[in-house]
Parts: structure tokens; C-alpha cells; sequence
């Protein structure tokens, strides 16, 4: 099957969305004439126009509140944020307008909106720029949340979002716009809400998301050859969550570890490793392993950086704690 | 002039200001009101006085369900402010966008909504506009083109110039107005959204109610200028500031607005002068403002100016304007009775317009 | 001893601090000529005059970061939000400089200033009115979270926040500012990071904070009749939390029950019962229970709004589940 | 003239504006010039060129040492704007504190940090003036009074004023310089700001460096108006539009709005232009702007200008002006090397500032 990097299978999203339904329309900041500024959007300006591909100013909240206001009275914007860490100041936009319409209203409005862009670390940014802020979201009634981990679920996973009657969040990887997967020519749609086995196994259970889910995979890889097999949930969308698909693993394996490259106190990997705990008390031989960014701001000297995330040596050792080795 | 028909929260003497020159009373002004009888007709004009009144009526009636107990939370009256609203309407067509804040029983009703819905609303009973989910604050009816009805200051703005742009998008040669206080003006997010809406010449209508105060801090004091019309000019956006009291001259000032915006696809930030008789909301004794100011500001009751105009117009008598009051309160009893018997929401709603399908477990 | 209503309380820490510090000063929207939205800061513009007691305009992260610059160079603002509804407007300040500003300064800045208000639910307000969101702080490196139960805590946390040399969130409840406790009339301070039983028991534990503490000692008291010991643990601090108490608690009943006010997904409750479950693994005779909001917008229907908010009778519901009765 | 000595980034050929009477040309705003050397004296003005030649010779140098790959990360050149840094710098005492944002290289030399220390923060070495854990968008100095450094746009302003504030709050006399884009002056939190810098009265001046472009996006697609200047209006803030190409006309613009912050405790919001003459940030090809226009504008390199002022005003002869750049180059290489040679913070420093005692166990 042909390849296709994590940023093309977003762009062929748009482009496909955009042609499909005339509503639909993008806008942000650099997203049309410089063609994104981590060029998800290349060539969407030339194909559909300054009407449907819009540059705004460096204003998050008020664009956000525009799509929003869109939204309500039926258009479906696709806001580009050019990372999460900016999309903060939207945060009132989206979780008291976006999330809350349909339900104030008695049902009588919508809002089909899709926020998106870049999360997590970039690399040697420093504090403000390298933040995983997915709980501020995951945390909303009203919002749905997706966080895709390959070119193939991306480009899925953002068609049905664009397609979703309710608002997305959906966040991205800055670090792994570049990386490269099968992607088939033929139209598909993901649907939100459902977990994928990135690799089966039968002795602990990895339950994760986004970049983290190759962090994952590697250290599965290692730990295959030690002997220990382990199965890699990419949950794929935080809200809704697939229960059943962490039932099905964590029955099986009766071990599971949590990895996440945000902080970890209020964050999304506490609630799905507390849901484990309650939900599958009588199943779990261990305490289930958690793994997160280190409760500090991002440095940003080289040395310091790497110390604050999670890798594939330390998932490797919390599958190790989980499964009582060494 | 009578007491007996001038709205309850008026005093009954006239404005001191506004003398015409024989030293009788100038109720509204003379070349506005001449122009309103020609292009809207007395008819119309009683109508517009009729839903001014209903207003009132409405929301003293809301007060004292408050009072009662019946209505809960916050309640934030718009009495005083009444002209703002009905001019607002009258300049729209219906299929124009309104969008208010958390002030928004006059705004609502204005643009057609029904006191039954409205006050079943406030009673947080199923027949309400929001189905009783919404609330005092969250007024909604998408058929009446009226959308809301927000709690965070500010909020409402870029939301409106959404609708806009949707409604530029889409051709609809649609106007929206969304509204805010002088309070509210400072907030980042309108500014952002003044930029936008004058930088892709929405066809929107920023009305600022600038009733003098923001809760209990008076304009001056939250305000680096004294004039909020000068908010525009930063944007190079139309704007201008209007007598709110005068019915007519609202009703002039927001028309060539919301031309502005059909004609010409142009955002108009208007600053209107208006007043509160009431507290901020229910709970606000409103201290804060000098007993004279009050009995100042309430002698030049828009609702009394207007029918003396009408009266001393001979356009009604008196005793036409007084039976209006009587059918008024009446309908006014009846949305209350409404409401009253309207019942609440069945449990199943608590869980239901969360998502278009809430099928999936999350909790 | 004196009783004192919890706003009475919050208002002789601040007049207390102003007093004995030249450097602390309140600003917020109708804190001085008015005394507060909720009377918190009553009388003291009277006593400190307008350069200590400042009414600010309606701008949330305008005068939150201007306070926050205040701190940056040493003084010690308390900044009023009149509820944490808005004060995400403020949230980039908060959590992107005040948070940040030590740390990215390689420790030549700090900010001690104290961000407050109301939180929680106050009733019939709907849906943008009647939300908990401390989980928004509880997440961030640099911040400290503090949520006292009553007059006696309020005072003395409020205090110790105050001469905290780092931001200190400090969420007060809307409809606690009425209830009266014991308030001493000598000074005292509480430290920041030290939880409190309010009640002892031995059967299960439940951890919570704010208003709902009060929930859970009803709850208490009825299971208390029915023979089931409840010990209430009030964490009181967010962050920094307060484990060893915990492990106290739940090594002694072997059962725990983390109640929230807030929803449940990504909060800081998903975190306390997951610390619980992994760190206590070995000592829990049941999982770890936990009640919070629904996942749903507040409703304003005076029906369907208490359906939404965690009860005495759901506490108790909870605790049996954890005890395994009925 | 002799192209050797002219920054590297400028083109050789004089601007091909300003010409003067005689045809020859016009280097910088003789009355301004004249102005300056009576009240700055020569070697004040020397100084002030021999600090923007160190800043663009050390800017250079980040720039190749980016493109090794010994700095990573974002890196956001100053280059073409130097003026405007460092005529403010000489407008401040040393009391005045300043606040920049990510483009902050400049701002940080030009308040006194060392290129030592602002280059081992770039290379996040632990003697770099933040110890390696802000980078390049995080430069903090207390003791130069230099507050950083920021990463997200706008949300500095606020942070001035609130040292302002306090400024004026314990009446240290000082001035604070916020420094802001074209881009981030739409950002709400900016106007939320400059209302209560103006309604407080508060010391301090709101730089806009208006280079033209916010990243790709040119000032008239992002901003309604043309003129930045008259965001002040709003507020009624003094404003003032500047030459920030003319280091004296950038001077004594930027004096003028100091006193009035030092003497009359009231803001200004100066736009200031200037342009940069690289891209965003190092990872950005700038096709944005044609080559004409950046030809044009490198022509009228701010420092070729001063140097061509300062030989034909006799001040220094070409050979001095040489020899600068000789030393220049060898103090940036210098701090290269210190950059070099600093050792990574010691990574128990992981662990240390995030509050200000972490023996809490919070993992
Ligand atoms: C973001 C935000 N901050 C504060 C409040 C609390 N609040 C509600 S209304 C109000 C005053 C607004 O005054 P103004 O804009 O003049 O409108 P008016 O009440 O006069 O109609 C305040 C401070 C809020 N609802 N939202
Ligand atoms: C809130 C926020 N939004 C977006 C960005 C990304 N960004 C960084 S700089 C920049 C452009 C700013 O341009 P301008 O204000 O003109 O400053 P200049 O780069 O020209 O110095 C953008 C969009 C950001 N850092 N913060
Ligand atoms: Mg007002
Ligand atoms: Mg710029």
C-alpha cells in the first residue's frame, strides 16, 4: 500500500472534506497562503479558495468563537490551532459555547466544529511550547476528543470528526507530522470512540495514545525478545472512550500499564488507569503501572529535556514492575 | 398626566430636561418622531409601545415570581431599557440574528419569542425555549433566529459575528446583532472579534447597552474613555452613539446600522445610551447609585414618554393606552399561569442533548 | 469559642495580611466600593484604602496577569475571580507565567500570588455558572491547589497562601460563604499541603474536599447508625497532596471512596482514587469507590439540576458498594 | 562605499530613498542627528553603534551555529530591527525594566545581559542568564531588570504593566518597555491591558515593533487598520508612529514616551517601523516578501546607515568603524566559545525551580 506522512493523510482529510460538503471550511492561523505552519494545509488554498481556506489574526479565542458562532447555525469549520499550547485561550470558547450549545439550548442547536492541531512536546522549545493539555478537553461534557497515532487513523479519524454532528477536539503531533504510514487511495471513515490493537500480546497490557503508542510498540519490540509479550491499545479517542476494547486486553493479560506524555496529576491516563483499577479490580494480578511526563515544566536544555518524558526504557521497566520482573 | 397608567417602576412626574420652547413638555424628539409616523406608521408605532410595555409588564411580573421564590438563581432585568430592544427588532427582519448575554428576557421577546416561553423558561419548566435546561441566562429559539442568551461576559460577541460570517457564507443577506454591555466592552475577545468582523466586513451589528454601570462599577471607573463609540475607531468600524431613551432615535440610529451591514456588508459598533431601573440582577440592591440619579433617570421613562407622545400625538387616548395595559398584564398573567402549569422536564431529559447521541458509555 | 461564617473568615485573613504587609493587595471586580460580589472582601476598602483594594474591569487575564507581573517583582497580590467560571479566561496567565516563571527563569523569579474565589456550584445558575474546575490547576507543575471545607481552614490556608512564596489557586465555594465554624481569635496558620480528618472511623475512608467534606460527614453520620465506621479525610490541598495521610486512612480501613464535586474524567478525584489503587494495592479490600458529577452540562431545571451533583444518599450508596453491604 | 565592513546582511548600494538637495546622500534625519550629538555627544552615539553591530555580529553567529545544529529549537533573529533596542535601552536607566517576548535576543543585549550569557541559554548551558531552562524565547536577567522572554504571543503585555504597576506601587520610579509585534497587538489580553494601563495611570510604554509580518501573514491581512498607532485611541493612551530605521528618530520618539511614563506616570503605545531581515524564525524561507522588497529594505540596513552617518560626519573614520568590527567579531567568538565550553546544567537542576522547596512527593 502506498505511504503516506502523518501531515499528508490530514491534508488528503481536508481536501477530501472540503470537496465533499461545501460547509465545510478551514481556518486558522497560516493556514492558506503559507500553507500551514507545519504544512498540514498545503495546497488547500489553490484548490478551494480564500472563501473556504481562511488566515485569521493571532487571536485564538475570538477565531475559535467565530467558527463556533459558524457552527451553531449549521456551517462545519475545521480551526486550525497552530499548537494546543496556544488553543488555552480558547478554552472559554470552547469548553462554555462549543460544549454546552446543545445542551442549554434543549437540543435545539449544534455544533459541528473541529478544532485541531498540533499537541505535545516539538523539541527544545522550552516551558510554554511543549505541553500535552489534552485533560483540559477530555475533561468536558459536550466535547469529543481524538488523538490518532498513524497516518492511517489521522486521515480517518479527521473525516469522521469534520463529519461528527458534535464539536472535536483533535490534536495532533507536532513530532509526528513527518512520519510515515500506509494510507490506502480508496475513501474510509474511522469511527470516534473506538480503541485499535496496535499489536497483540498476552502478558501485560499497554493502554496509550497518540506518539506515545510508538514509544510503546518499540519498547514491545525489546520486550518481546525478553521473553515478555505485550499488547499495545491505541485508545485513539479519549472521549468517548472504548471500555470495552480496555476490558477485552486487560482480561486477557490481567496486567496494564498507562502511558502518557502529559503530567500526570488530573490527567487522562489517572482516569483510565483509575477505570482499570474499579472496573477490572478482579482481573489485575499487579498494580497497574503508570507512566507520564515528570511533574515539571518543560526544560529547555538538551541534557534536561529527555528527562522529563517518558521513552522506551522507562515503559520498559514500568511493563517490568507491572509484571513483577527483575 | 395621570399616575395610574404610568408603568410601576416610573415616577410620574416628567423629565425636568426636554422642554419645547413654550415651556411645555418635549416628550421624544420632534423631527424623529415626525419621521417614524411616516415610515413605520402610527400603527406600528403603538405596537412597538405595546411590546415596550409588555416588556415591563413581563418582567415586574418575573420579579415578583423571584421575589416568590418560583423563579431561582440569578434574574437580570431589563426594565428601563425596553426601547433598545424594540427598536432593535422593528429595524430587523426576521430573518436576522440576535444574539444577547445574560440580560436577554427583552431581547428575546422582542424578537418574537413568547412570554409563555420565555417565563415557562425562567421557571425552568419543559415548555420553556431551552426546554428548562437553559435557564434565565440561556434563552434560545432557533426558528425566531434568536440564539442565546450567554453567562460569560464577552462571550456572546464572537459567537454573533460567527452567525455573521456564516450568513455572508451562506448569502442568506442576513444581518446579526449581537449585544453587549458597557461593561462587557473591555473584554479581549471582543476586540479580537472587532478586528475581524471590520478586517472581513461582516454583515454584523455590535450594540453596546451602555446603561452606565457594570453590576456596581460605573462606567468611569472600568473605563479609560468616557465615550465607547471611540471602541471603533481602533478598527476603523463604523460607529455612533445613541440616545437609548428615545425610542425613535434607537430605532433610526440602529437602521442605518443594520443598512450598513445588508447594504454594504460592513460591521457598525453602536454605542446606545440606556438605563437600568433595577438592580443588576434580583440580589443587587444597587446601592451604588445616588437616589436622585434613580428618580432622575425613572422620571424620563422611556415607556411613559412614548405614550404621552402618543397621547399628546392624539394618535390614542389615554383610555386606549390603559386598556392596552389591561390586556397586557393579562396576557402577562396568562405566561404566568403558563409557566406555573407547564411541567418541569421529565428526569429523561437530564440525559439527553448532551451529544446528538449519548449511546456510548462514559461514565 | 467564636463562630464565624466562612466569607468572615476569608475576609479577617485578608485584613489580617494587608495589615501585617505592605505588599499584599486585593484587586478584582467589585472587591472594594462594592465589598465584594459575595461580601468577601467587606470593609476593606474602608481600611486600606483604594491602592490596596482595587476594582478592576471586566477582564479576567488582563488584571490576572497584571497581578501576576506585580508578583514577578515582589509584591504579593491576592487576585479575586469572582467565580473560577471565569477565571479560565485568566488560565494561560496562570498556568503559562505564574506557573512557569521560576522554572524558566532558572530560579531567578518567582511569583507569590494568590488567585481566589468562588468555585463549585452555587445553584440554579446553569450550566456556564455551576462548574468545578479544579482539575485545570491541579495538572500544572508550579501551582499550587488549595479548596478548604471550613471558616477555621479557610483562615488559616488563606493566610499561609498569602505568604506562599509561589501561586497559590485557592477555590472557595460559592455556597459555603454563609455556613459558620469555630474561628479562633488568636492568629493561626495552616500549612499548605496537610490534610485533616474530620472524622474518624475505621471502616472505610472517604477523601474529598470542600463542600463536599460537609456531604460526607452527613453521610457519616447516618451510616454511623447503620454500624459502618466512616473515617472523613478532607485533603483540603490539592497540590501538593497530602499521601501519607491517605495511606494512613486507608491502611487502617482498607477501603476508600473519593468523592468530587467536579466531573469525573481527567479530575483530580480520577487521580486521588488512582494514587489509592496503585499505591495502597496490596491493602484494599474492595475498589476503590468514587462519585462525582454527572458527565453532563448543569442543567437549570430545579428537577434535573440535583440529579447532576453527588448526594448524601449517593455517599452512602457509595461507601456500601466499597463495603460490600447490602 | 567599501562594501567589507557593511553587515553582512546588507546589501552594498546606499538606500535608494533619501537623497539629499546636493543628490548625495541622506544617511539619517539630519535635524534628529544634530540633535543627538548635542545631547548624546559622540561617543554615546559610537556606543549605540558599536551595540548594534554586537548584536547582529552575534545574531550571525546563533544563525550558523543553528544551522550546525549546536542550537535547536526555535531561534528568532532580530536582525534589520536593532535600532529600535537599542535606542530604547539608552532611553531606559538602568532602574527601567523591560519585557520582551520570543524575538528577544536583541532586548536582552541591549539592557545590559552579557552575550556570554544570552548565548549560553541558547546553547542551554547552565551559564546561561536563565541556567539553560528558559532557551532562546525565555531570557530572564533581575538584576539587569530585563523580565523575559516569552513564548506566547500577548502575553507579556500584561506582565509590563503589572511591573509597572508595582513600580508605581512602591514609587521606584522606574519605567517599564513592553515590547510587542504587529501580530500580537489584535491579542485580547493586550487591549484588556492597555485599558487599565491607561484608567491606573500606570508607568509604562507599549513598544510595537511593526516589521510588517506575523510570521507569513502581512499587518493589512491580519489588522483592519493600517495604522497601528491608533489602537490607542481607544483607550485615549497616548500613541506615537515612529522611524525605527533612524536609530535618532527612534530615540528620541521612544525618550519622549519614557518621560511622559517617568513624569506624568501615563502609558504610550509607540508603533515603531522597523523590519527583520530574516525569516520568523530560522526554519522559515520568508517567501512571503518578494526579493525587490527585501533588496530595498536591506539597502537601508539601520546600521550601514549610522556607520555611513558616522564616516562622513567625521565621527570615526572607516578604519575605526573596521577595527570595532574586528573587536565585535572577536567578543561575539568569544562568547561562542564560553557558550561552547559551559558545561549542561547539572541534572539534579531537573529537579530544582519549579517551586521554591519541592520535598513534597507530588509524583
Ligand atoms: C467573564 C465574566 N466575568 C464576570 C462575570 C460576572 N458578571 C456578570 S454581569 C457583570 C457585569 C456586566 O456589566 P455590563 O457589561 O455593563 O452589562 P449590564 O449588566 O449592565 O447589562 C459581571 C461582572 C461574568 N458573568 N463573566
Ligand atoms: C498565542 C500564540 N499564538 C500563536 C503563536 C505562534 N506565533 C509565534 S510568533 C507569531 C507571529 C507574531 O508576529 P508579530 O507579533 O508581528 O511579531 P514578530 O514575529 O514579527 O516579531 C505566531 C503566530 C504563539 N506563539 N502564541
Ligand atoms: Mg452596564
Ligand atoms: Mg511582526
Amino acid at each position: 500500500m502506498r505511504k503516506l506522512a502523518y501531515r499528508q493523510a490530514l491534508n488528503e482529510a481536508l481536501a477530501e472534506e472540503l470537496a465533499r460538503d461545501e460547509d465545510v471550511f478551514l481556518m486558522g492561523e497560516e493556514v492558506a497562503e503559507y500553507n500551514g505552519a507545519y504544512k498540514v494545509s498545503v495546497g488547500l488554498l489553490d484548490k478551494f479558495g480564500p472563501k473556504r481556506v481562511i488566515d485569521t489574526p493571532i487571536t485564538e479565542a475570538g477565531f475559535a468563537g467565530i467558527g463556533i458562532g459558524a457552527a451553531m447555525v449549521g456551517l462545519k469549520p475545521v480551526v486550525e490551532m497552530m499548537t494546543f499550547n496556544f488553543a488555552v485561550l480558547a478554552l472559554d470558547q470552547i469548553m462554555n459555547t462549543a460544549a454546552k450549545m446543545r445542551y442549554m439550548s434543549g437540543g435545539q442547536l449544534s455544533c459541528p466544529i473541529v478544532i485541531r492541531g498540533p499537541g505535545g512536546a516539538a523539541g527544545h522549545l522550552g516551558a510554554q511550547h511543549s505541553q500535552s493539555l489534552e485533560q483540559q478537553y477530555v475533561h468536558i461534557p459536550g466535547l469529543k476528543v481524538v488523538m490518532p497515532s498513524t497516518p492511517y487513523d489521522a486521515k480517518g479519524l479527521l473525516k469522521s470528526a469534520i463529519r461528527d454532528p458534535d464539536p472535536v477536539v483533535f490534536i495532533e503531533s507536532e513530532l509526528m507530522y513527518g512520519w510515515e504510514g500506509e494510507v490506502p487511495e480508496e475513501e474510509y471513515l474511522i469511527p470516534i470512540g473506538k480503541a485499535d490493537v496496535k499489536r497483540e500480546g498476552t502478558d501485560c497490557t499497554i493502554l496509550t495514545w497518540s506518539r506515545m503508542v510508538h514509544v510503546a510498540l518499540a519498547a514491545a519490540e525489546t520486550l518481546a525478545e525478553q521473553g515478555i509479550s505485550v499488547e499495545v491499545v491505541d485508545l485513539r479517542s479519549l472521549r468517548p472512550l472504548d471500555k470495552d476494547a480496555i476490558r477485552a486486553s486487560v482480561k486477557k493479560t490481567n496486567r496494564a500499564v498507562v502511558i502518557e506524555e502529559a503530567w500526570g496529576w488530573a490527567s487522562m491516563g489517572a482516569s483510565v488507569a483509575d477505570f482499570v483499577s474499579r472496573d477490572l479490580f478482579d482481573f489485575l494480578d499487579a498494580p497497574v503501572g503508570r507512566l507520564h511526563q515528570r511533574e515539571i515544566p518543560m526544560p529547555y536544555a538538551y541534557n534536561l529535556e529527555p528527562l522529563n518524558m517518558p521513552n522506551e526504557e522507562r515503559v520498559i521497566e514500568a511493563v517490568k514492575r507491572a509484571c513483577y520482573v527483575d | 398626566m395621570p399616575a395610574k397608567t404610568t408603568a410601576t417602576d416610573s415616577a410620574t412626574k416628567a423629565p425636568a430636561s426636554r422642554k419645547k420652547s413654550n415651556g411645555t413638555q418635549e416628550w421624544l424628539d420632534p423631527k424623529s418622531a415626525a419621521k417614524a409616523r411616516k415610515e413605520l406608521g402610527d400603527d406600528k408605532i403603538v405596537e412597538m409601545y405595546q411590546s415596550m410595555l409588555h416588556m415591563r409588564r413581563f418582567e415586574e411580573q418575573a420579579g415578583r415570581a423571584y421575589q416568590m421564590g418560583k423563579i431561582k438563581g440569578f434574574c437580570h432585568l431589563y426594565i428601563g431599557q425596553e426601547p433598545v430592544a424594540v427598536a432593535c427588532a422593528e429595524a430587523l427582519e426576521e430573518r436576522d440574528y440576535m444574539v444577547s448575554a445574560y440580560r436577554d428576557h427583552g431581547h428575546a421577546l422582542a424578537k418574537g419569542m413568547t412570554g409563555n416561553a420565555v417565563m415557562a423558561e425562567l421557571y425552568g419548566k419543559v415548555d420553556g425555549c431551552s426546554r428548562g435546561k437553559g435557564g434565565s441566562m440561556h434563552l434560545f429559539d432557533v426558528s425566531k433566529k434568536f440564539y442565546g442568551g450567554w453567562g460569560i461576559v464577552g462571550g456572546q460577541i464572537p459567537t454573533a459575528a460567527g452567525i455573521a460570517f456564516a450568513a455572508k457564507y451562506r448569502d442568506e443577506d442576513a444581518v446579526t446583532v449581537g449585544f453587549l454591555g458597557d461593561g462587557s466592552i473591555h473584554q479581549g475577545v471582543v476586540h479580537e472579534t472587532f478586528n475581524m468582523a471590520q478586517l472581513w466586513s461582516l454583515p454584523v451589528v455590535f450594540i453596546i447597552e451602555n446603561n452606565r454601570y457594570a453590576m456596581g462599577t460605573e462606567l468611569k471607573r472600568a473605563s479609560s474613555v468616557e465615550n465607547l463609540a471611540v471602541k471603533a475607531d481602533a478598527y476603523g468600524m463604523a460607529s455612533a452613539t445613541i440616545d437609548g431613551k428615545d425610542i425613535f432615535k434607537a430605532y433610526f440610529g440602529i437602521k442605518e446600522a443594520v443598512e450598513r451591514a445588508r447594504g454594504e456588508s460592513k460591521p457598525t459598533l453602536l454605542n446606545i445610551d440606556t438605563y437600568r431601573f433595577r438592580g443588576h440582577s434580583m440580589s443587587d440592591p444597587a446601592n451604588y447609585r445616588t437616589k436622585d440619579e434613580l428618580e432622575a433617570e425613572m422620571a424620563g421613562d422611556p415607556i411613559v414618554r412614548l405614550q404621552n407622545w402618543l397621547v399628546e400625538s392624539k394618535i390614542r387616548t389615554l383610555d386606549e393606552i390603559e386598556a392596552f395595559d389591561v390586556e397586557i398584564k393579562a396576557d402577562v398573567k396568562a405566561s404566568l399561569k403558563f409557566a406555573e402549569e407547564s411541567p418541569q422536564p421529565d428526569v429523561s431529559e437530564h440525559e439527553q442533548h448532551i451529544y446528538v447521541d449519548w449511546s456510548w458509555d462514559i461514565e
